[in-house]
Parts: structure tokens; C-alpha cells; sequence
């Protein structure tokens, strides 16, 4: 199945100024499995961030959450707002 | 009655305060975040907001619910803007109306504690003197590992 | 830089607001205290206040020197009015700036909380349905046995 | 020596509507004495409230502040501004 992964601020950076990118992973993957395959991409990806919070389809999510074709996963720096 | 938006326009109080208040309602507060020309010593030269818009949108409705709310049914309206933004303008700005003076305090410093540690926005410093920097912020509570 | 002043004129939010706010704060927080439609169930027509005008705009003065220096510096301004307000009239009107949020809204719920302490200043509120009333209010803490 | 008493709010209408009145008392009273003398006039005066804050000059001021001739002593009724 594929996942759309959303990168922003520093995070983009890190992984080559993408903004958004497609993965393709078994079903049934959870955030944990998706952020797993991302490091192990190396470059940039290898230097995500351990702490991140995760967004499934725009509302915050656990690391066992499970993911389904077409989600729109996004890794979520640390927050600034205000 | 509740009231967000996320914008790249400028803020101008005065049309947030104008969002709130009814005629039970004996207090308002407000509360605006602007962009300050220092940081911790290093002159600041302007402020770059960038949001994950979609879901920042969602998530400031949900707040500004959850304040008016904790306000007894108070009025709330809140806005946040992005992009760049220049030494004095309004980055965020928040208003409650409610009966009583405790409950529109409590309500207003609730929505900007909350932007602070759940809305999907961060800010990127630019200095007078060397390179932008990406802020450190808040982990959302909801965390992977 | 602290502001303060007692009048009978209409209060204007915005003007009160631009009073505060300087490159270094990061923060303005305001309150607004609203003449309502009711009290304890009871229609309300207006509120009627009545000062000890030189000795509250003295007083007034006192109070935002103490909350400049609370907010370490910030900027202050407050403004109460005398005399007979409709309601949904502005009785009231409190802003402070300062470098970071905290400190704002401490020093705003301040001054407020210290007028209703110590400004003088009472209310009688109008009725639709009974007489004008005066309304029990807080006992200054200098007091004379 | 002669002090003027300024009324205000409620206590304005126990003392019958008057804002203001020019009390003479013995050199060196305190407000406490002040405040006796005024409630030994009867009438509206003898029903001022017992609690009763007073400032000196536009200061708040003790029930043991000596008083000086031409002080301006004002009867402070517990305040509700806001």
C-alpha cells in the first residue's frame, strides 16, 4: 500500500527539502513501521529526529497506529506556533 | 459561538475583539502574540511562520471549542497568521467574552497555551547578524516513538 | 511607560491597546469589563458609577505603576468610566505589553483585580423591573475600625 | 480645627443626600474620633456602616491617622468598580 508522508520545517530539511513523499509499505504498517523504513533510507532520513509526533490524516497519532493505502502521514516537529 | 482561522493576511486586533461579546457577557479578554526584534540577545530581524495548513485549521477549531467551553459557553475567536512576518506584527490573536472576568482569562490563556503545544506550526528566526534559524518548540503530546 | 486615566467619555478598546507595545514585547494582553444585561437573574438597564474622581485617578495611577513593574518593565494602560453606561458599554478597559506572555496576562488580571480592591468607585445598577440599587462591593483594606 | 467630610455612594443617602460637610473637631482627633462624632449626630449619620474605609487627603488612611485642620476626610463605602 502507499502512504503520503508530509515533511515540514527542519524536518524537510533533513530530508533534502522535500515537502511530501510516497512510501510504499506492507499492509497493515504502523507509524513505527513507516518511520523505520524512513531511516533506514539513510542520508538525511537517518537523522529524523527520535522524538517526533505524528499526524494520520490531520489528527495526532500514536506509534501503533495502523495505516491504511492512500493516508496522508505527517511528521510533526516540535510545535512553535504562537 | 467560536470563531479560528489561520491566515496570511494581517491581523488586526480590533476586528477579533469585534467577534465576541453578548450582552450577558461582562468581560472580555484578549491576547495577541507579536513578533519581537530580539531573542535572547540576538537582534531579530522578522519571523517566518510556515503551518501544516490543513490540519493547524482543524486542530485551532478544536481548541478555541474546548476554551469556549471552559468558559461556560463563552464567546471565542482565534487566528493565527503564517509567512513571513516583520518585527511588530500580530503572529496570533485571541478573544473571549464571557459573564465573568475569571472565565475569559482562564479561556484566553487556555487557547494560546494550547496553540503553543498542539497547533502544527513553527517558526524560523531571521537575524540581523548570521543565518535563519528554526525554533526549538513543543513535542505534541501524542507521540511516536 | 504607564497610562491611566478616569473619564466619563465613551472607552474605545483600540485606543487603549495602542498604548502598549514596543519592539522587545513579544506580548499584549487586554481586558475589557462590559456593563451586562442582567445580574443574578434580575434585567438590567444600566450601570450607574460614581468616584472619588481625584483620589481614583491617584489611585488608578498606583495601581498600573505596581503592574509596569510586575510585568518587569512592560507597558500599561488603563482607563475607567463614570457615570451612566448602557449596556454593552465598556466600563473599563486594561492593556499591557510586555516580552512574554506570562508576565502580561499577570499584570493585566492585576489591575483589575486591584481596582476592584481598591479604585473608588461604585455602581448602582438600573432595573427594568425595580429600583436602582447599590452594589455590594469590597472593603478597601485600610479600614477604620 | 475644622476638617470637610466627603460622602459618597450609599453613604451619601444614609446622611441624607449631602456630598459633603465641614466638621469641627479638637485639635489632634484621629478618624476615629471623626468617625464618633458623625455617628453621634442621630439620624442617617448614626446608621453609617461600622466598616467603613476612610482616606486622608486621597490616601487610605487608619482609624488612628491624626487629623489637621482642613484635612479632607472621605468616607470610602466598600468600592465595585470594574
Amino acid at each position: 500500500m502507499d502512504v503520503t508522508v508530509l515533511l515540514f520545517a527542519a524536518h524537510r530539511e533533513l530530508a533534502g527539502g522535500k515537502a511530501n513523499t510516497v512510501v510504499t509499505l506492507p499492509e497493515r504498517s504502523t507509524v513505527d513501521g513507516l518511520l523505520a523504513e524512513l531511516r533506514a533510507r539513510g542520508g538525511g532520513w537517518a537523522s529524523l529526529p527520535r522524538r517526533a509526533a505524528v499526524a494520520v490524516n490531520r489528527s495526532y497519532a500514536n506509534g501503533d497506529t495502523v495505516l491504511s493505502e492512500g493516508d496522508e502521514v505527517a511528521l510533526i516537529p516540535p510545535v512553535a506556533g504562537g | 459561538m467560536v470563531w479560528s482561522d489561520i491566515t496570511t493576511e494581517n491581523i488586526d486586533p480590533g476586528d477579533v475583539l469585534a467577534r465576541v461579546g453578548r450582552p450577558g457577557d461582562g468581560a472580555v479578554a484578549f491576547f495577541a502574540g507579536v513578533v519581537r526584534n530580539e531573542n535572547q540577545g540576538r537582534p531579530v530581524s522578522g519571523m517566518e511562520y510556515e503551518g501544516y495548513d490543513e490540519m493547524a485549521g482543524k486542530e485551532l477549531a478544536a481548541i478555541v471549542g474546548e476554551a469556549a467551553e471552559r468558559a461556560g459557553g463563552g464567546r471565542v475567536a482565534a487566528v493565527h497568521r503564517l509567512g513571513r512576518l516583520a518585527v511588530g506584527e500580530v503572529s496570533v490573536a485571541i478573544a473571549v467574552s464571557a459573564p465573568h472576568r475569571a472565565e475569559a482569562f482562564d479561556a484566553a490563556r487556555y487557547v494560546i497555551e494550547e496553540i503553543k503545544k498542539r497547533l502544527p506550526v513553527w517558526k524560523r528566526e531571521h537575524y540581523l547578524d548570521r543565518d535563519a534559524e528554526w525554533l526549538e518548540g513543543h513535542l505534541p503530546a501524542a507521540e511516536a516513538k
